[in-house]
């Protein structure tokens, strides 16, 4: 049920990212995630970057809801459903290697948080296009965990992409990937962690309309797994030979080559 | 113990069937479902043109129930074809193809037209409560759901689905009536109402729509009653929809007079496993109760 | 904080009435309504026969909500006038006096028969749904409904309420022909369906009467989206019933358009006192979001 | 909810009389009741003989219904829904006194089980028309109980009421009154006890329909508690200055005197 919460804080991240601490508390599970509803406009689905204590929601501004997002000020009230998804984050290995694209860090920062209460080794790769798309993650992550910067035009870290960051660490005793970031960087990131014999999930981002698993909207073929409801978090063998990394289905749930 | 049941012919392993309109969108989901122990499953409606649906939020988590109007978003009924096709081809289960148009004449040719497919069902949606510029629901006049069964079944030889809305004065006059045209079963009951619900801190309706329709667990006494009136008023069997989420909850719908069950909105709550769960629940309840047949159930609370 | 309204010139304390058909039997049980918070008590509907309803059971439990198939039992018109005159000397709030009749003439007869007793409002129940006798409804057709309104208009002087059914295709049409014809406010919902319930076990319907309407919890979306549709398309006010246990709800009722709210159900697990939990959530709400009168709340979810 | 119920036993307690075991447990207090229903026949209320164990359902049999649940034997089913009514029997006093006129001894019954259990002192005074009206509570009283039997006629036991049988047993100690049977005799045992200024709970039986506190069907003047709500158990002073031992209401609702 959707339930108003007033935005209790907001922090720009660069020049489309802004992250909104809503005054809300939940359990919920990393990777989890929940619908943000304005009214009168729409309703969208977002991860959550931070969950102890007040939530916190990183939004990327891509279209016309997240520019509205962007307008929004300490005070507002946004409507807020979930925490939703059955697929979710698990720490299985001593040294996990977080990979991310952009804002793709976002559900992967409470994951990162419970690692490192937990003891265990934490690496972060985190890419974007240019220096201007990276997330300022220094602070937020601390000194415990490695941090990996890479821009595909080398404006800032090192020169590629996330992936090839990743194949370059892999040596390093990583032995558990989790991923979030465009589905063509993650596809890689799939590939790598295959070949590599790694643990690795993978989130998935499909056009959702219920978020609970109902409207069958967020169906991936062939296993019809639904992204709101077995997702958004997936192990990799359960997107070997889908749709992932290939396809997916717009509103009127056409299909769209990615 | 015999959970078959039939529909005009066709045999179902057992009485669940996946309702239209949920999980239904792609062929592998209605495969999941199908593989999941669903005795049938249907896809959601299919449509004439292209449509996105409403914008979010297209549905309210109540407590004992959903609203939705998620607004008949289709692909276009070239794709729908496809999907539809590959359904029949991959499932060994009857497949139901729900269907829609915007005028009796359309009826028939998207009849017609999603035939191709061969489905075992085609189901006509005439009580679709959500898209406004469709105005009232065909399924609300006795007369028109009559002249759409007639185009329909002159338009196609798979047995034919009348799919009914509860939302009506007498159900029972509009079940005649599409009987009498011809159509081979009848679907009860699509979604109740519409509702609406308010967020009181903003004012806002919740649903992009404003009203949605309402379905799960607070619409079953509903349902149960149209059966019991319909399988009253015609000889053709029915399917029982609305608010099933148990063996007991589809006992007591076979008992109003239903042949089979569909079951929607407790996907919610149960996910997919519900087809087994129901029917498991159901064998436990034949077992105490010694009945052996589906048979012995349907129809058992008239005269 | 103030929580008046007003109903066609009369004022209430608040917005919370006694529904029709719920404890309202005695000028007793009317008065303790009163005592307890409500704004104004609304009497069980009054009949120009003695009945003794049907058979019990008229009651099944549903987890959201009742079925009821009372069956409008009435000790007659004449003790039931007692009763009212009763209510109206010794209750200090409006008396609303609920009546039905079996043809268009009788509604006439029985409105200037109760209004001998001075009520501050008469309500024609236009729209019971469980006396199979009475055939379906009146209030199913707005030409019906139209008519009773001005038959009973033109037998009374006392402000009419006409209560509406929400098993109709168009609640609109009936409010604007009922509007149209006189009434001075109109009260909505009565009860839905009906609804049946099967005891498995037996296979019974459980109601005496196998059906019965649902109300409580599992109505208001149906209630809140009737009202919103009726204050959109008239003028004269509308009491807004159907699922209102809350001040949450109330608030959903008054933002949807309604100027006042009818309890029936939620007395069954509030008790009487439900009328001053209402009230006091509805002052909370009221505190806690600023709003210092009714007026800013009512049809705020309007446009 | 109505659940059907299975009859474990039944036992004959006197030509109009039996007493139903159900297969049934509940947690309820003495002085509530139960709505019994015979699919396609009625549902009426009863209360509890016994709360321990499977309960017990002791009827007279007066008209169509009662006549109905004489022929149920062991193995049939019967709906239940209950247990009702938040007015109830509550042990006050150290020595109760237990009123009962015929088949009015049922739900007094488990009342008598608590008190004993408790330790607490217990008179019963069960009277009856004549001796083939009474029930047999010798074997069910048990010693610990001091039973007193009345008959109108002088059948068996003392000639009188059990009221009258009351006024004797008063000096000896009773300081809470129970009392269970035709209103009439009960109207007499209210008057008896607030004349001794001696605790006393009465139940009411009124004609009910919903029997959940909804129809109104069951309100007493002037109070307008509800009999099925708000009792069936109520004390005395609930009940002076109100319809009781007067008038009552019959199914249409209109008033009859008693
Ligand atoms: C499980 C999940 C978690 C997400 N978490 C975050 C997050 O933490 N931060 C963040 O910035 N973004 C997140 N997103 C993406 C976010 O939902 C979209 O960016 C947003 O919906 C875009 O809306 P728009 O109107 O601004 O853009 P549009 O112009 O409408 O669309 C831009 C892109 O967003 C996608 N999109 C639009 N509507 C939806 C929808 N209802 N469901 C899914 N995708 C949609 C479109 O397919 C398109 O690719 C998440 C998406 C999913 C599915
Ligand atoms: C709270 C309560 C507890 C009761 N407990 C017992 C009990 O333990 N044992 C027992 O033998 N009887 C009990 N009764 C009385 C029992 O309900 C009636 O004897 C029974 O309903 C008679 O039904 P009938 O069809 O056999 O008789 P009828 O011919 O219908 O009526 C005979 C008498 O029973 C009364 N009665 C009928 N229907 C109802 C009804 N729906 N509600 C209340 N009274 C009714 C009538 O007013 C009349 O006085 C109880 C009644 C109440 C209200
Ligand atoms: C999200 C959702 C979408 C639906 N879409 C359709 C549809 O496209 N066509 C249709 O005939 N019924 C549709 N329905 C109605 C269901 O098929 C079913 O008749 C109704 O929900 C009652 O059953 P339930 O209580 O088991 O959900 C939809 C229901 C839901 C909840
Ligand atoms: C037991 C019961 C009896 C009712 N009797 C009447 C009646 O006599 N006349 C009437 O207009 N409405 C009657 N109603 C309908 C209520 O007044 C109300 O419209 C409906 O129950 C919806 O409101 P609720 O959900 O708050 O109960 C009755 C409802 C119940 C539950
Ligand atoms: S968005 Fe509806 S099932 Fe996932
Ligand atoms: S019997 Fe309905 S209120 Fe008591």
């Amino acid at each position: 049920m959707i339930e108003m919460v007033k935005i209790a804080g907001v922090r720009e991240e660069n020049p489309t990212v802004k992250t909104f601490t809503l005054d809300k508390q939940i359990d919920a599970r990393p990777g989890q995630f929940c619908m943000l509803w304005i009214p009168g406009l729409d309703e969208k689905p977002f991860g959550f970057a931070k969950l102890n204590g007040n939530i916190e929601i990183m939004v990327r501004s891509v279209g016309s809801y997240t520019r509205e997002m962007m307008s929004l000020d300490e005070g507002d009230l946004i409507g807020f459903r979930g925490p939703y998804g059955d697929g979710q984050f698990k720490l299985k290995g001593k040294h996990i290697c977080v990979v991310s694209g952009g804002v793709g860090i976002a559900p992967l920062l409470p994951l990162v948080d419970e690692a490192l209460a937990d003891g265990r080794g934490v690496s972060v790769i985190h890419g974007a296009k240019t220096k201007q798309e990276l997330i300022p993650l220094e602070k937020r992550l601390g000194d415990d965990v490695s941090l990996t910067l890479t821009t595909d035009d080398g404006s800032c870290g090192m020169e590629g992409t996330a992936c090839d960051a990743l194949r370059e660490l892999l040596d390093g005793g990583v032995d558990q990937i989790c991923a979030c970031g465009p589905e063509p960087m993650m596809k890689s990131v799939l590939d790598v962690a295959l070949d590599a014999k790694i643990y690795c999930q993978l989130t998935l981002e499909r056009y959702l309309k219920c978020g609970i698993g109902v409207c069958g909207h967020c169906s991936i073929d062939e296993s019809a797994l639904m992204v709101c409801r077995d997702g958004p978090v997936f192990e990799a063998k359960q997107l070997v030979k889908s749709e992932f990394g290939r396809y997916k289905r717009d509103k009127s749930g056409a299909i769209i080559d990615l | 113990m015999k959970l078959t049941t039939k529909l005009a012919k066709i045999k179902l392993d057992n009485p669940t069937i996946l309702a239209s309109g949920v999980l239904g969108v792609t062929a592998a989901a209605l495969n999941r479902a199908s593989k999941s122990g669903a005795g049938a499953v249907t896809t959601k409606s299919i449509g004439p043109q292209r449509r996105e649906g409403h914008d979010n939020p297209v549905v309210v988590e109540l407590d004992c129930g959903l609203l939705n109007a998620v607004g008949l978003s289709c692909p276009g009924p070239e794709e729908s074809l496809r999907e539809l096709t590959k359904a029949v081809k991959s499932i060994d289960k009857p497949v139901i193809a729900s269907f829609y148009g915007k005028s009796i004449l359309e009826f028939g040719h998207m009849a017609e037209f999603i035939s191709k497919a061969k489905p075992d069902f085609i189901e006509a949606n005439i009580s679709c409560p959500n898209v406004g510029e469709f105005g009232l629901p065909f399924g609300c006049s006795a007369k028109t759901a009559g002249k759409i069964t007639k185009a329909v079944k002159n338009s196609t030889d798979i047995p034919l689905i009348v799919k009914l809305t509860p939302n009506v004065v007498d159900i029972r006059a509009i079940a005649i009536e599409v009987e009498k045209n011809g159509a081979d079963v009848i679907c009860a009951i699509n979604t109740v109402g519409p509702g609406m619900k308010i967020d009181v801190t903003s004012g806002y309706p919740i649903l992009s729509n404003k009203t949605g329709g309402l379905s799960g667990e607070c619409i079953k006494p509903i349902a149960v009653r149209c059966v019991y009136e319909i399988s009253e008023s015609v000889d053709i069997p029915v399917i029982g929809v609305g608010g099933v989420s148990s063996g007991i909850d589809a006992v007591e719908m076979l008992m109003a007079g239903a042949a089979a069950v569909g079951v929607g909105t407790a996907v919610w709550h149960h996910g997919v496993d519900v087809f087994q769960k129901i029917t498991g629940e159901l064998m436990d309840f034949m077992s105490e109760n010694n009945y052996s047949s589906l048979d012995e159930i349907i129809g058992r609370s008239h005269g």
